[in-house]
């Protein structure tokens, strides 16, 4: 490796992590470690603040079976939004918890996996990218039953679950795509994994095993159920950054923009589109904000599923596209962020606070809608230019179909704003000092991330205005309407999580198969014993009779008998060979 | 020096010696222990030089009397019989060093010279080269076992060396008889003599047939071995290490050479293929036996049965032409010696210690001896037939043997026996480990009693670090040639 | 003619064989043993004279008398060892495994 | 006089000889008895890492003593040989050491100690071995002074686990015996020699190398608790906790597997075995087990049971990497000779100071002792994941090679019987992290002991700890030289292919 | 029933252990016939020896002197019949006094000294003429039973140390002459030619003590049990 001071600053932003979890075992600095953890993720924004423009690649060969990092564009993305993220919910997490006991164990999962989160991002090469992946995704486990209700354990128990399943197949992706590459360099990799034989398998378990990270439909089943069980800190590093994982880690397998796969797109593309609207109706239903927040977040990688569908569709765009799922990603993430500490926050009881923060909450509710001046709207924009230049029939279809959903999406927050309006019962936690300001911080990012990509008054004045408001007017109008019919009395919450039903009933039938199996062993082993009795019980009868029979044979007369018999044998053999 | 050393008439010293020690410890029974142990480490210091003397110059050779044969007697020692005398030196030692400690005050005077007789004659038969004193030597050897095993002095004991003396005199008369024939078949009781003149006449295989049948016999070849587990497990451990260990070798040795030279050129096969046959028989029937037994000599007793069997099988391998089955004959015959010994004066150690040999409570025992625990769990090894150990080697060249004849029954026979010999062995020494409290009634054992059972037991090991130097010694004078024998 | 003597001995050897086998009494075991070696004796005795000779082979007739004497010292052992059997056990018999 | 010729030799007696010391010394002579044992490992490892420099430097070692007519004992040290001499002697040191802390006060230390070196004696000279028959006899010693360790409780229990053991393993040392003797009869030499030494023998004699191939893969199969041999590896599980560690995870189950290795690459070469058609069976073989272990594990309740049966499905990626004809899988299979076994130490050590810190053997006894003693139960969980086979930790490295090297042999197979193990390894250990570190603390532990300040002593602590560390080290650092991976890549290039 | 079930296998194995014997008396009869007339034996060798054996009765000479190893083992035999029998009952030596009769006691009175000047004939006719140590030492031994039957107690006037000597004189006296020989002609019982009827005679006259002591101590071992059951 080239130790460049920005090579070993990028280094330590990774290390850091891990190495503050390693002094989180001796018990007689965890005072002082608590003032320093909050801050973990500083480096790594420092990194993105000085990175240069060139990406230089760190190598360390000696690492797992070699290892290869850098931070190149896509990365700093995903980076500025993680290491944003992290440093918001770690501040937060230090005063939403009381006791030292409960951050110290808070912290212990939180760092390992914000650590896991870094390297995956910086990772280059497969095997340190899943490493990544894998040390997140564990250790997240820790965040998601961390308050240890009963809800907790079950959302635990799916998480997992499907985290082991992504992993595995994942496993046997890489393994193929490392296999035909002969090369564990992502941009070798994506080149080559065509000319692999089982390409389409290797795509196929890419997708399903991020696509349970992103929750593409089928596999979201964890999300609503994780996301409200997580305490609040933890549900928005995992909302914002972690899902996000799965996105980058499409970015990285899929061979985008290299060749066209039309089948895969069209795929891909309507199974976005189905998240995007299946996750608002759902989530519509929904009464409990994070909940509502999850399907939000469902819906939402819908559609950044469907701007990949388009890279695979059509390769030629894809230089396009790349960057603007990366904007999404980070509107996303950020605002999701924001929404979630938000939503923990309206736990006070004085009005005035609870108005406070409801105001508040608009920001990022009016950026994920998309509505103008906002990340949103331009994240929007671009999915929708996208979109105009994609090949038939999608060029008519998506751009009306994306509208749609904005205008679902902010029906899903206009929801959300009710259900957290001032006058609702306390939800969350008090808004504390210690909370709020980091919250605020991030409000202010989200407010100025537009300016940042050098987004401007004039340019949103002059063509995006209305497109970019009749969806918010319309949504406004229908929501109105629905406060006042006060439908949503009568429609009855779909249980969070729901494709998880059918889920779990397999996994009844699966246990009660288990349990067949086991009585089966005891059966077995019965059985073992019973054969084993009846082993002994013929094994003591034969040396009995054995017995027997020796103790006529040591009988003098009878070996006397065998005596002659030996003689006439040997006496006959003898003949023979005299008279042959 | 050395050389004159190496000179001197050690093989007859070996004879004389005992006898010798023999009548002192007669006519000195308050000194007998001492005389006892003096005379066998004549022995054994005569059978070190004897074996330099014939490394160094090859076959021994000695006419008594000056007449040589056919008229006189005459000495012979090869490699086997080297071996043999060998055998009988580092055994008889063991045994006389334990015996110091094992018998009572009273009884040792008794025990001694006939003890030290026997060994005369073994040394006797195992240097002869005439089958009409191979008859001599054998009784004598019958008589002195016969009057060792009332030793015990039990009713079993008794009625079990009457079965003893009984069948012994039987075999020794059916060995006479064909002798008989022989000499008036071919005018001479010199071995030599008779290789070269015997044709295949009727007189020779009736000669034959008494002779194996006898030597069987005595040897306790199933199912001949009537005789051998009553006697040998209500001897007196000591005694039972000696029937166990050479007396049986004895008979069998007479066996091995007579077919050798006399009986083996002429015949085709059909008969050793039925010793063969006997002797896997005796393998499988000699382990369950031991497996069933509740008693520890019982066991040990028949495991003697099965490697016996063993040793014909291995006879008639090496017969049909496999000749490291030769090798496998040796090297059987020569740790199931030490091994057995060792065995059966762990036994006595238990005995004399914990009053009974009850396997089933042996744990309460063993725990506290573990030197007699060791070394019955070595000489179990060697009895096995599990690397490191002579009986591997042993085991080895059978297994060979038969492979290379592609005699898959007797390769089965070979796997299951080695099977079942380790069931019944550690069936005894499992109970080492089971924790127990001391029986009330122990007696304190003297030190050199364990150790002559542990050095015994491993020898038997050591022996399979040596085996290509031993079978070079074995080698001298071509014994297994047939024919070969050229005193 | 001349083998009659010796016939006679192979006889006397099954006879004793016989009676050896048969018979319990330990008494009738031993002289049955006793009967055998008479009869190899004569077998051994007798063939000697199957020489040119006036005189028989002496050699044989060595031997006869070392058997002999072995013989006696083998019966008297033997008849010990009856004795104490019989004061044992109270027949003078061999007792057999099933006894034990 | 030359040194090269003797060390192979002075390795086997630097166990050897103190075991018999130890032996010879009086219960209560503990100062001594561990001076004793620590010279031993110590000298043991010094050579065993100055062969490990000579022969990267292109040395040749080897002892040779006669033993039959025309075969010799051979001590020969290779890169194959010292792999598995250097993992045996550092985890024996470590054993050693965790033993001390183990059977502090307990009777019969002087023969645990005795029979314990005796053990370590026989796996140096398995590892060393030049030649078949050499490695028979130190296969079968090590058989007989394992026997005494697992029947050291002395309970009836432990006697009947005990016979089962003998049993199976007598059995497989008589099949391998007929096995070698047949192979002499047939090669007329025993001696290792890369890519097999079987190429002269005639076609006539097929059925002979095929019987002789199972009988001798039956004979190591044993050993390596291939199923359906593996009966006796979850019984003898009554053994005292270093026992299982060090031999139940290492020295013994190794052996065999080690042997098969052996078998299948230096006594018929790969080739010639995959000609004659039994290296796919053998593979299939391996499957199962690997599967048939793992879901045995998910129904056993007592831990040291569990580890057991996970232990029977993880030896067989030994036997599944060489069996997968090719250069990557079998760097897989070997390698894991090394992840899995500090990997399984590690599991059974933290096993050991459960039960001896808080009395605990069973799972469901271990809710919340992550929180009584994390560093433990740190451990527990980097062996457990590693086992499951997420990297960084040695396991994974394992699995990789072994999945790239299935596909470069064109068995895709394996990798779904990869996947399956996974998941199933992870169904018995996620559970019990789970249990450790998620549930609440129960008021009171089964059998608790007060071993000091710290969770538990350090004796026992360190070990555990160390190990664990070598499994996330091993996988961390595959890729840097001197790390397992690159020295097994360094024996396949020099003696299999 | 079991009974008469046993008695009928008794009688089948009879029946048949006859069948089986006979048949083997009459192969072994068959096969001594076979033998050639005029035989191959060692005849003519001993006569050609006896000249130089010290004795000029071919069967002392063979006994005595060319298969001398064997009558050495064979007083050895006879020493250890009579260990073995005192191992197993060590007799009381004391004077049997219950039973006197007149007529055995003169008859012994008349006959023992006859029979031992008888054996000592037999000793000293056996250089030349059928006789020698075990017949003379047989006759010592009947003589001295003859004593013990009529109640007198030869031994003792010596027991113990005498007794045993006297027992092993002969084994003794042999292993000394083996020894000697062995250093003077350095090979095993080679006598000197010139000595050799002497040594000889020793040798016979010992044994003829010894042998007839050992005969009647083993008749008395015996005797004096049964005298014990009655």
């Amino acid at each position: 490796m080239t130790a460049t001071p920005f090579n070993l600053l990028l280094l330590t932003s990774v290390l850091w992590p891990l190495f503050l979890v390693l002094m989180l075992t001796f018990k007689k600095f965890h005072t002082q470690l608590l003032y320093l953890i909050p801050w973990t993720a500083l480096p790594a924004l420092v990194v993105i603040a000085v990175a240069p423009n060139t990406v230089t690649q760190v190598e360390l060969p000696w690492l797992l079976l070699g290892g290869t990092y850098a931070l190149d564009t896509t990365g700093k993305t995903f980076m500025l939004l993680a290491a944003l993220l992290w440093s918001v919910s770690g501040v937060y997490a230090r005063s939403y918890f009381n006791q030292t006991q409960k951050q110290v164990r808070f912290y212990r999962y939180f760092l390992l996996a914000m650590a896991g989160n870094f390297i995956l991002i910086l990772a280059q090469d497969p095997l340190s990218f899943y490493f990544g992946f894998a040390l997140m995704s564990f250790s997240s486990y820790g965040l998601v039953v961390f308050k240890k209700s009963a809800i907790a354990v079950r959302a635990g128990v799916v998480y997992i679950a499907l985290v082991l399943l992504g992993e595995v197949m994942l496993f046997a992706a890489l393994l193929m795509a490392t296999q035909t590459a002969e090369s564990t360099m992502f941009s070798v990799i994506r080149e080559s994994v065509i000319q692999s034989p089982n390409h389409n398998v290797i795509i196929f378990l890419t997708l399903i095993g991020f696509g349970i990270k992103v929750g593409i439909l089928g596999l979201h089943v964890w999300l609503p159920l994780a996301y409200s069980a997580a305490p609040a800190p933890a549900s928005a590093v995992l909302s914002g950054t972690m899902i996000n994982a799965g996105i980058l880690g499409w970015l990285r397998f899929l061979p985008l923009g290299e060749t066209a796969l039309p089948d895969w797109g069209t795929g891909i593309i309507i199974l976005g589109l189905a998240a995007a609207f299946y996750g608002v109706g759902i989530g519509l239903t929904q009464r409990d904000p994070k909940t509502i927040l999850a399907y939000s977040s469902i819906s939402q990688m819908g559609v950044i599923t469907i701007l990949l569908g388009l890279g695979i569709l059509a390769p030629q765009m894809w230089p396009l596209i790349l960057p603007g799922i990366a904007f999404y990603a980070l509107h996303h993430g950020l605002s999701k962020g924001a929404l979630f500490l938000g939503a923990d926050l309206c736990g006070s009881k004085q009005h005035r606070d609870r108005r406070r923060i409801w105001l508040g909450l608009w920001l990022p509710a009016l950026a994920l809608s998309g509505a103008p001046l906002t990340s949103g709207v331009i994240a929007k924009h671009l999915a929708k230019s996208y979109a105009l230049h994609s090949p038939a029939p999608w060029e008519t279809l998506l751009p009306l179909l994306l509208s749609i959903s904005a205008v679902a999406t902010a029906l899903l927050m206009a929801r959300l704003l009710y259900l957290l309006r001032p006058s609702a019962k306390p939800y969350g936690s008090i808004p504390t000092y210690g909370l709020v300001w980091p919250w605020i911080v991030l409000l202010l990012i989200i407010v100025l991330t537009p300016i940042l990509v050098g987004y401007s008054f004039e340019y949103a004045l002059n063509n995006q205005l209305f497109a970019s408001l009749w969806p918010l007017l319309l949504s406004l109008i229908i929501s109105i309407a629905v406060y006042k019919v006060r439908i949503f009395h009568i429609i009855k919450p779909i249980s969070a999580g729901d494709l998880l039903v059918v889920f779990e009933s397999t996994l009844k039938i699966l246990q009660n198969g288990v349990k067949q199996l086991n009585s089966f062993g005891k059966n077995y082993t019965t059985i073992q014993h019973q054969t084993k009795a009846r082993m002994n019980v013929i094994q003591t009868a034969f040396l009995t009779k054995i017995g027997q029979i020796e103790s006529t044979l040591v009988r003098w007369e009878f070996a006397m008998l065998f005596m002659l018999i030996i003689i006439v044998i040997v006496g006959f053999f003898a003949l023979e060979k005299i008279y042959e | 020096m050395m050389q004159f050393v190496i000179t001197l008439p050690w093989a007859i010293l070996l004879i004389l010696f005992p006898l010798t020690g023999a009548i002192i410890s007669f006519l000195w029974p308050t000194q007998s222990n001492k005389v006892g142990l003096v005379t066998v480490s004549f022995v054994l210091i005569s059978v070190t030089f004897l074996a330099f003397s014939i490394i160094e110059h090859g076959v021994y050779h000695h006419a008594i009397g000056g007449w040589g044969s056919p008229l006189g007697i005459d000495l012979y020692a090869d490699g086997l019989s080297l071996l043999m005398l060998l055998m009988t030196a580092l055994v008889g030692l063991g045994v006389s060093v334990y015996a110091t400690g094992y018998f009572s005050a009273e009884q040792s005077p008794r025990f001694w010279p006939l003890w030290l007789f026997v060994i005369a004659a073994l040394n006797a038969l195992f240097l002869s080269a005439d089958i009409f004193n191979y008859y001599v030597t054998l009784e004598l050897i019958g008589l002195a076992a016969v009057s060792l095993t009332a030793f015990g002095k039990s009713r079993e004991a008794y009625s079990a060396a009457m079965r003893y003396l009984l069948a012994t005199l039987l075999g020794s008369l059916l060995y006479l008889l064909g002798v008989v024939l022989l000499y008036h078949g071919f005018g001479s009781v010199d071995i030599a003599t008779l290789s070269e003149r015997c044709e295949s006449t009727p007189i020779l295989w009736a000669a034959l047939t008494l002779i194996s049948a006898g030597l069987l016999l005595k040897t306790a070849l199933f199912p001949l071995h009537f005789w051998l587990p009553s006697a040998h497990a209500s001897a007196p451990a000591p005694v039972s290490a000696i029937l166990s260990a050479l007396i049986v070798k004895s008979s069998f040795y007479i066996f091995l050479r007579l077919w050798l030279t006399i009986f083996g050129p002429l015949s085709e096969g059909a008969v050793e293929n039925m010793f063969g046959l006997l002797g896997a028989i005796a393998v499988l029937w000699g382990s369950f036996q031991a497996l069933r037994q509740t008693r520890l000599k019982l066991l040990i007793a028949y495991s003697t049965v099965a490697q016996i069997g063993y040793l014909f099988l291995a006879f008639s391998l090496a017969m049909s032409g496999a000749v490291v089955a030769w090798n496998a004959v040796v090297y059987l015959a020569f740790t199931h010696a030490l091994a057995k010994s060792a065995m059966f004066l762990v036994s006595g150690n238990i005995l004399y210690f914990g009053g009974h040999d009850r396997i089933m409570n042996l744990d309460r025992i063993a725990q506290h001896l573990p030197i007699t625990t060791t070394a019955f769990a070595l000489a179990g090894v060697s009895i096995i037939g599990l690397p490191p150990s002579g009986g591997f080697i042993g085991k080895w060249f059978l297994l060979e043997a038969a492979l290379v004849q592609e005699q898959w029954g007797f390769v089965a026979i070979l796997l299951i026996g080695s099977l079942l010999t380790a069931a019944y062995i550690f069936k005894v020494v499992s109970h080492a480990f089971t924790q127990s409290s001391l029986p009330h009634d122990s007696r304190p054992i003297p030190a050199h009693m364990e150790w002559a059972a542990l050095l015994l037991a491993f020898a038997a090991i050591l022996l399979g670090f040596f085996s290509s130097s031993i079978l070079s010694v074995v080698g001298i004078g071509y014994p297994f040639e047939l024919n070969g024998v050229k005193p | 003619m001349l083998f009659m003597y010796a016939l006679t001995g192979v006889g006397l050897f099954f006879i004793g064989l016989y009676t050896l086998i048969i018979h319990v009494n330990l008494l009738r075991k031993i002289l049955a043993l006793n009967i055998m070696g008479c009869g190899v004796f004569l077998v051994l005795i007798s063939l000697a004279m199957r020489s040119g000779y006036s005189s028989p082979d002496p050699v044989p007739h060595a031997m006869v008398i070392t058997g002999i004497v072995v013989t006696v010292s083998a019966t008297a052992l033997a008849l010990v060892l009856m004795l104490k059997v019989l004061e044992m056990t109270g027949k003078a018999e061999l007792y057999d495994e099933e006894e034990v | 006089m030359n040194w090269d010729t003797l060390i192979p030799f002075f390795v086997i007696m630097s166990s050897f000889l103190p075991a018999l010391m130890i032996f010879a010394l009086a219960e209560e002579r503990r100062g001594l008895r561990i001076t004793l044992n620590l010279i031993g490992v110590f000298v043991t490892l010094a050579l065993v890492v100055f062969m490990f420099i000579g022969v990267y430097q292109g040395h040749h070692y080897e002892t040779r003593l006669s033993l039959l007519p025309d075969l010799d004992m051979v001590l020969r040290a290779g890169p194959l040989a010292l792999l598995f001499a250097a993992l045996s002697s550092v985890l024996w040191l470590l054993t050693t050491v965790y033993a001390i802390g183990y059977l502090e006060g307990s009777p019969h230390r002087s023969r645990f100690f005795g029979f314990f070196s005796l053990c370590i004696t026989a796996t140096i000279g398995v590892s060393f071995s030049g030649n078949l028959i050499t490695f028979l006899i130190f296969y079968e010693m090590l058989t007989l002074v394992a026997y005494p360790l697992i029947v050291h409780r002395g309970t009836e229990e432990a006697r009947l686990a005990g016979q089962t053991y003998l049993l199976y393993t007598i059995f497989g040392g008589t099949l391998l015996l007929l096995g070698t003797v047949w192979l002499y009869t047939l090669t007329g030499t025993l001696e290792f020699t890369p890519r097999g030494f079987i190429d002269d023998v005639g076609e006539e004699h097929y059925f002979a190398l095929v019987s002789i191939f199972i009988l001798l893969i039956a004979g190591f199969g044993v050993k390596a608790a291939l199923v359906p041999l593996h009966g006796w590896l979850p019984r003898a599980m009554i053994a005292p906790a270093p026992v299982s560690a060090l031999l139940h995870a290492v020295a013994v189950v190794k052996a065999g597997a080690f042997g098969i290795v052996r078998v299948i690459y230096e006594v018929f070469g790969v080739e010639k075995a995959a000609l004659l058609g039994l290296t796919q069976p053998l593979a299939v073989l391996a499957a199962i087990t690997i599967i048939y272990g793992s879901v045995m594990a998910l129904f056993q309740d007592d831990l040291k049971r569990r580890l057991a049966y996970s232990t029977v499905s993880q030896v067989s990626y030994i036997i599944l990497g060489v069996a997968i004809v090719g250069p990557i899988a079998t760097i897989g299979g070997v390698v894991h000779l090394v992840h899995q076994g500090v990997m399984k130490i590690t599991l059974f050590f933290c096993a050991g100071n459960l039960a001896e810190t808080l009395g605990i053997h069973k799972i469901s006894e271990m809710n919340g002792v992550g929180r009584r003693m994390p560093l433990t139960m740190t451990a527990f969980t980097i062996g457990a994941l590693g086992m499951i086979g997420i990297p960084p930790i040695a396991g994974f490295v394992s699995k990789w090679y072994l999945g790239l090297g299935a596909l470069e042999a064109d068995q895709e197979w394996v990798i779904l019987i990869l996947i399956g193990s996974s998941l199933l390894n992870a169904g018995y250990f996620l559970p019990i992290l789970y249990r450790a570190w998620f549930l609440p603390t129960p008021d009171k532990w089964p059998d608790e002991h007060d071993l000091g300040p710290n969770e538990t002593s350090l004796m026992l602590l360190i070990p555990p700890l160390i190990t664990a560390l070598l499994a996330l080290g091993f996988g961390l650092l595959a890729a840097s030289p001197y790390s397992p991976l690159e020295w097994v890549k360094l024996i396949s290039r020099r003696e299999f292919y | 029933m079991i009974v008469d079930k046993k008695k009928g296998i008794k009688r089948m194995t009879r029946l048949l252990l006859i069948v089986l014997l006979s048949l083997l008396a009459a192969a072994l009869g068959y096969v001594i016939l076979t033998l050639p007339k005029s035989a191959v034996n060692l005849q003519e060798l001993v006569a050609h020896n006896v000249a130089t054996s010290g004795v000029s009765n071919p069967v002392t000479a063979v006994l005595l002197n060319f298969r001398a190893y064997d009558t050495f083992l064979e007083m050895v035999v006879l020493l250890v019949a009579m260990l073995g029998v005192w191992s197993i009952k060590e007799v009381p030596i004391e004077p049997i006094t219950d039973i006197r009769n007149p007529v055995l006691d003169t008859l012994s009175g008349l006959l023992v000294p006859f029979l031992i000047l008888f054996s000592a004939y037999l000793l000293w006719v056996g250089a030349h003429a059928p006789g020698g140590a075990f017949q003379a030492g047989s006759v010592l031994g009947a003589a001295l039973v003859l004593l013990l039957l009529s109640g007198r107690q030869p031994f003792l006037a010596f027991q113990g140390l005498y007794l045993h000597f006297t027992l092993v004189a002969s084994t003794a006296l042999f292993t000394s002459i083996a020894l000697f020989t062995l250093l003077v002609t350095g090979e095993l019982l080679k006598y000197p030619l010139a000595q050799a009827d002497t040594i000889i005679f020793i040798l016979e006259s010992i044994a003829t003590i010894s042998i007839g002591l050992t005969l009647a101590l083993l008749f008395f071992g015996i005797y004096a049990k049964q005298k014990e059951k009655q």
